[in-house]
């Protein structure tokens, strides 16, 4: 492949989907878990914005704008929780959250 | 091979490595780190593909903002050593890794035979290049076609932000609850009004039902039956 | 693929970085000598004629200072973090343009690294980039007192960057552009006002936002008032308490450059940049940029420390709000077409 | 007097406000300073109504004001009007008048009531109502008014709602009435369906366009409503144990204004009925009916408000034969003189009760003459006018429906009606003397009876002089004052012809009779010649009849009350909890079994749901890429 194509994003973009997927399946802590949702977020912006790229259009760039504003509201809400969720069950370990069960 | 090639490969290279640093990793901090090299590549990649203003915003947003938070509360909470739960069971981390496999083969056979094609949209690069660059061009787009969107991606910042004020306040909260649940709750069983974790010794007697002042300046009233009940006050009426 | 101006690009930038290290070297002697005249000292002046040699003596001495590493430090971490704030503190001066193109060995050369159409951007992100080299150093050198310093900067970043950025919107509002090529062609342009001719410079048009952003930038450079991270009294110097020798000294050169590139964009921004009376020119941004400089200095000498909440108080209660109300007004403005502007 | 035409909208509105600022400030601010509002509204009310009622007996023109459009929907345009023809003066002036009155008794009966704010918002709504009721100009509006007086008539009867008898009566009176009104409600759509409009002067010009048997059924109808509402057979059951109610809506709400609503409204609607022989000999007859039986029962009775109730029935009887016999002028006539000595009986039991602690009986009272001498006199002239002695007003206009319904070819109905007013004067001077002639039957050492407060007294005194002379605005029979006011309102009617000899027989035969019932009751009663129980004794089967209100109450309990509640029992126990129920409970009950069931895939192990949200994304992707993609093709 001597010239850039939309393959070689969308590759990029399902490596670090997967990647941020396996990191949120196998891991603990849920800080960690939250910037794997970020990675998988950032993923597809990678295939939004090369997609973008490849039909000579705007509308993937903007679609990844929502995402990255969508992305700061997560994060906002996401760390608050964490913080509460700290401070009342002094931890982050994901499997001793469990307060939701039944 | 040409040279965008080349850049690309090694740009590409550095976020995925990094990407897997983030999840392999046993220190969150050095996590996080990884994320924020990872972001700044991808970042890198979004101006090859004529993306400067997201390029620019990536990194204000995710890696100035996003991730400098989650430092942030890393450092906030994460006092006592965490390290020892740094990865799942066994057994879920082992089809953890495999469904990703799948998945990969899976996304991974789409995207070569990939036959969907849609129709060229009406930004080619000399088109962005008569407004004045890629910036003024998502302006246009974004204040025309997509005013509506916008003006509720505004409101969800709002509510955000609301949202982390009222998380960030636990204590008043509970507080405002427990004098919320003081005022609304009406009980025939117990003395109106008396706040719930008081201790139990410090509540009227059974039969102590005349009006007398405790607990500052509210009075306390107790119900003996429904005929006083109604003559409780209206929801109304109740001041502080 | 055209070689020629990403080699120009290079060579300059070099050049550039050169420059600044030296000015920062020679910033540090100032601000001594300044801040000592002020407070009825007469400061450094053994080392060379007027103590000009002092910054030499002062490198000379970090570098064979020995690089202590603390034992509960987070190893990597530790040693990477005074170098990511200093690789990252001159990055923001690439977009500076310091003067029109000039002819040198018969090409074109534009007397800039590189003008992108989102530099302005491109500064704050790299600003906000550099909040990294902080909290990474209080983090992981293992000692409350850091990691306190570093928090307590990265809120106070993280504030101020957002006053910093919405300072700047009005002016975009008016060039239409985040280009600093371009800001500084609209500025060289003449106002008319009442039959005075003006310079179109943004201190003019925007004073407000020129107020908002150089208390934001001081803020942002952690100088005094707000040193608050490297506050010496309370936190024993904050994030770099225990970083030494030439460790010490990437922070230090980081927090000058800071000042030097932050002074340069705000003469650029504001004040016109290269234009001036008589004949413009790189001289007249040195100037200007020299003005700021000696403010931030003036004020270090003048100011005592904000305390913590009235330091956040201050960003989100009042020059969050006025930024808002700038960017309303001017928006309104430019809607309405009012004026020369 | 023009001028009135513009302020008519002041005569409902003046009870309207009064009784809007009673249920708003009443209970918390008004409290027992209601008839502050109250009872000078309802004179405004008055005083407004005697212009309007001068114009139109001056001018012959009908008065109108348009409010505003109700409902303007396309064709279909219902405007709010009041207008004021003759007919309706004499009603304003009647009702108006007779409220005052009675507001004016309410202030010293009602004294000291719990509820007294609420009776004064009542009270001033019925006005309200009633007024609007009689200004109406088309249907729609008329029926409001008409449900709205019927509601006031449920409010007021179970004005002590904590009685459970007075609660039960209230529910009566709504119940019995919805049956009318059911049949009222249909004959109105009838009307809009084969007419197109619901507007007085429009339906009665095209009336004459409809076929004979629509116009019948119209009218029968439109006669439901009034057999309801003016407690005709068979549905009077409602209008005796309404006396549950205070005593003051006794007299204004069951006896002077509300009950005439059906025969004015009747009379309102007379080219309707005019365009039906059948049902105008259905009326004649119907009243006729009630007016007997309710006679005879009123003969029986020992509770003296019950008495006058049943004569109420009566008279409303005579009202209808004077309507379906076209004696119209007559049977308002009637209406118009009933108002006042009703009114006045009425007030007087209330007085009498008043005096005894809200003693009922006839057989405790006796000798009050000596204690109450107004309550006395009053309520003998009221009785006498009842009775028809001359030449008191009862007489005239009940004489007229008689000799109308003679003349109007109908003689085996006149007869009935002849033999119901020796009963009429039988029953009311049996009240007379058990209650006010004889030895003193109450407990005289707790009860000290006297004449009630001037508040109260005043009333009496106003409604006997207008019993007694109200009459001669009649006189003489058939061309009298009150003649030529509504000739113009009935100018379709047949005017009967009635010679001079004819009109004096039967002045000389009702006279006869009238007296004939007063010597009866003076022989049982006072003279003691004749003793009730003997006679009740010998009649046996006859007397226990009329004594249990010709079991009337007991067949609707058993044919329709019974079987209803049966009907309901069986839908509450095997429809609504064997079937509805059941149904949902068995909704609820599934669902909380298959929650049971899933609940156990709530681990509460966010981890989990993600590895199933992952998997779910992994068979999806795989699903599109076997059927999606051309990857196996």
């Amino acid at each position: 492949m001597s010239e850039l194509t939309t393959a070689h994003f969308l590759f990029l973009s399902a490596a670090l989907f997967i990647i941020g997927m396996v990191g949120v399946l196998t891991r603990r802590n849920v800080l960690i878990i939250f910037m794997c949702v970020e990675l998988m977020l950032n993923a597809v912006n990678v295939s939004f914005i090369g997609f973008a790229w490849e039909q000579n259009a705007l509308t993937g760039q903007i679609f990844a704008l929502f995402v990255i504003a969508v992305a700061a509201a997560e994060a906002v809400i996401g760390l608050g929780i964490v913080m509460a969720l700290s401070r009342r069950l002094d931890t982050v370990d994901i499997d001793e959250v469990r307060q939701l069960r039944e | 091979m040409a040279i965008e090639v080349l850049i690309f490969y090694l740009l590409a290279g550095v976020a995925i490595a990094a990407a897997a640093g983030v999840v392999l990793a046993r220190n969150p901090v050095h996590s996080a780190v990884s994320l924020v090299l990872s972001f700044v590549n991808v970042a890198a990649i979004y101006v090859m593909l004529r993306a400067e203003f997201l390029a620019v915003a990536q990194v204000i947003v995710y890696t100035g903002a996003i991730i400098v938070l989650v430092l942030f509360v890393l450092m906030l909470v994460q006092q006592q050593d965490l390290p020892e739960f740094h990865g799942g069971r066994p057994l879920r981390r082992a089809v953890g890794f495999l469904l990703g496999l799948v998945l990969l083969a899976e996304v991974a056979a789409a995207i070569l035979t990939r036959s969907l094609r849609g129709a060229p949209g009406s930004w080619p690069p000399e088109a962005v290049a008569a407004v004045g660059g890629n910036i003024q061009a998502i302006g246009r787009e974004l204040y025309s076609v997509y005013m509506l969107p916008i003006q509720a991606t505004a409101l969800l910042l709002l509510a955000a932000t609301v949202g982390a004020l009222f998380l960030a306040r636990p204590e008043l909260i509970e507080e405002r609850l427990a004098v919320a649940r003081r005022l609304f709750t009406i009980s025939l069983a117990h003395p109106r009004g008396v706040d719930p974790l008081q201790p139990v010794a410090e509540l009227p007697g059974p039969h102590d039902n005349e009006r007398k002042p405790a607990g500052g300046d509210r009075v306390l009233v107790m119900a003996r039956n429904a005929e006083e009940f109604t003559e409780q006050p209206a929801w109304g009426e109740i001041r502080r | 693929m055209d070689w020629e101006p990403l080699i120009v690009s290079y060579l300059f930038g070099f050049v550039l970085l050169n420059v600044l290290l030296l000015a920062m070297a020679y910033m540090t002697w100032l601000e001594r000598r300044l801040v000592a005249f002020f407070q009825d000292r007469i400061g450094p002046n053994r080392t060379g004629p007027f103590g000009l040699l002092q910054p030499i003596a002062d490198a000379v001495k970090l570098i064979s200072k020995e690089d202590i590493v603390p034992a509960n430090a987070d190893r990597l971490v530790f040693l990477v973090a005074p170098l990511l704030s200093f690789v990252l503190a001159p990055l923001g001066a690439l977009v500076v343009p310091f003067g029109d193109a000039v002819t040198v060995f018969g090409r074109q050369v534009n007397l800039y690294v590189i003008d992108i159409n989102v530099a302005a951007l491109y500064f704050l992100a790299v600003g906000s980039m550099g909040v990294y080299g902080i909290i990474l150093g209080g983090y992981a050198s293992g000692n409350r007192y850091s990691l306190l310093g570093a928090l307590r900067s990265t809120a106070q970043v993280i504030s101020y960057e957002l006053v910093l950025g919405l300072s700047l919107v009005g002016i975009f509002i008016l060039t239409g552009s985040l280009s600093l090529v371009d800001i500084l062609r609209v500025q060289q342009r003449t106002l008319v006002l009442g039959g005075l001719e003006l310079p179109n410079w943004f201190l003019l048009s925007q004073p407000l936002a020129f107020v908002l952003f150089l208390i934001a930038a001081v803020a942002e450079t952690n100088r005094a008032p707000f040193d608050l991270p490297e506050a010496e009294t309370e936190l024993i110097a904050g994030y770099f308490t225990e970083y030494s020798g030439f460790r010490f000294s990437f922070y230090f050169l980081a927090e000058y450059i800071n000042m030097i590139v932050v002074s340069l964009i705000a003469a650029t921004l504001f004040l016109g940049g290269i234009d001036g009376p008589f004949v413009d020119g790189v001289w007249w941004l040195a100037v200007k940029a020299f003005i700021f400089l000696f403010f931030y200095v003036w004020l270090r000498a003048t100011l005592p420390r904000f305390r913590y909440d009235q330091l956040m108080g201050l960003a989100w209660k009042v020059l969050l709000p006025l930024a808002l109300i700038n960017i309303g007004v001017t928006g309104l403005v430019r809607l309405w077409g009012i004026g020369a502007l | 007097m023009e001028w009135i035409a513009d302020w008519l909208f002041v005569i409902p509105l003046a009870p309207l406000i009064a009784a809007v600022a009673n249920f708003l400030l009443g209970r918390w601010w008004i409290r027992d300073r209601a008839h502050w509002i109250a009872v000078p509204a309802v004179g405004v009310s008055f005083l407004a109504s005697v212009p309007a009622f001068l114009a139109v007996a001056r001018q012959h023109e009908p008065l109108s004001q348009h409010l505003y459009t109700w409902i303007p929907a396309g064709d279909f345009r219902v405007p709010v009007v009041l207008s004021v023809d003759q007919l309706t003066a004499v009603m304003l002036l009647v009702v108006t008048g007779v409220s005052f009155l009675v507001h004016l008794y309410s202030v010293g009966y009602m004294h000291g009531d719990p509820g007294y704010h609420r009776f004064f918002a009542y009270l001033p709504l019925f006005v309200f109502s009633m007024v609007m009721l009689v200004l109406a100009s088309n249907f729609l509006v008329l029926f409001v008014f008409w449900e709205a007086v019927g509601l006031c008539s449920y409010l007021l009867i179970g004005f002590w709602f904590r009685r459970r008898s007075a609660a039960d009566a209230a529910k009566k009176a709504f119940i019995v009435n919805r049956v009318g009104d059911f049949g009222f409600s249909i004959g109105i759509m009838l009307i809009f369906v084969t007419l197109g409009t619901l507007d007085y002067a429009e339906v009665f010009e095209r009336v004459g366009t409809l076929g004979a048997g629509t116009v019948t059924a119209i009218a029968l109808l439109l006669f439901t409503g009034a057999i309801g509402k003016s407690a005709q057979v068979p549905l009077f059951v409602w209008l005796p144990d309404a006396m549950e109610g205070p005593t003051p809506v006794s007299a204004l709400i069951h006896a002077a204004t509300m009950v005439t609503a059906g025969i004015f409204m009747v009379a309102r609607t007379h080219p309707i009925f005019l365009a039906s022989p059948t049902a105008m000999l259905v009326v004649a007859i119907v009243g006729a009916v009630t007016a007997f039986i309710a006679a005879t029962i009123a003969v029986t009775q020992y509770d003296i408000k019950r008495v006058v109730a049943y004569s109420t029935v009566s008279q409303l009887g005579y009202m209808a034969i004077g309507l379906g016999t076209g004696a119209w002028i007559a049977a308002i006539f009637h209406l118009f003189t009933h108002a006042f000595f009703k009114a006045l009986l009425f007030l007087g039991s209330g007085s009498v009760m008043h005096g005894l602690h809200d003693e009922l009986d006839m057989r405790r009272m006796g000798g009050l003459k000596r204690s109450m001498p107004l309550t006395y006199w009053t309520f003998l002239i009221g009785a006498a006018a009842n009775a028809g002695i001359l030449p008191l007003a009862g007489f005239w206009s009940k004489d007229e429906i008689i000799v109308g319904a003679w003349v109007g070819g109908y003689p085996v109905v006149a007869l009935i009606a002849l033999a119901a007013a020796f009963f009429t004067s039988l029953y009311m001077f049996r009240a007379v003397f058990m209650t006010f002639h004889g030895e003193e039957r109450f407990d005289r050492a707790h009860l000290h009876p006297h004449d009630p407060p001037w508040t109260m007294s005043v009333p009496l005194v106003v409604l006997a002089v207008g019993a007694a002379v109200a009459g001669f605005a009649g006189v003489p029979p058939e061309q009298g004052w009150f003649h030529r006011l509504l000739e113009p309102v009935f100018e379709s009617a047949m005017h009967h012809e009635v010679s001079l000899a004819t009109t004096l027989a039967f002045g000389a035969i009702s006279t006869v009779i009238a007296l004939a019932g007063l010597y009866l009751a003076a022989a049982a009663y006072v003279l003691g010649t004749v003793s009730p129980a003997v006679v009740a004794e010998r009649l046996g089967p006859l007397y226990r009849l009329a004594y249990n209100k010709w079991y009337f109450d007991d067949v609707y309990q058993r044919l329709i009350v019974e079987p209803a509640r049966g009907f309901a029992t069986f839908l509450w126990r095997q429809i609504d909890v064997g079937v509805i129920d059941a149904a949902v409970n068995g909704a609820a009950s599934l669902v909380v079994w298959t929650s049971q069931l899933w609940r156990r895939a709530q681990t509460g192990l966010v981890a989990n749901y993600v590895l199933a949200i992952a998997l779910g994304t992994v068979i999806i992707v795989g699903a599109y890429l076997i059927a999606g993609s051309n990857l196996f093709r």
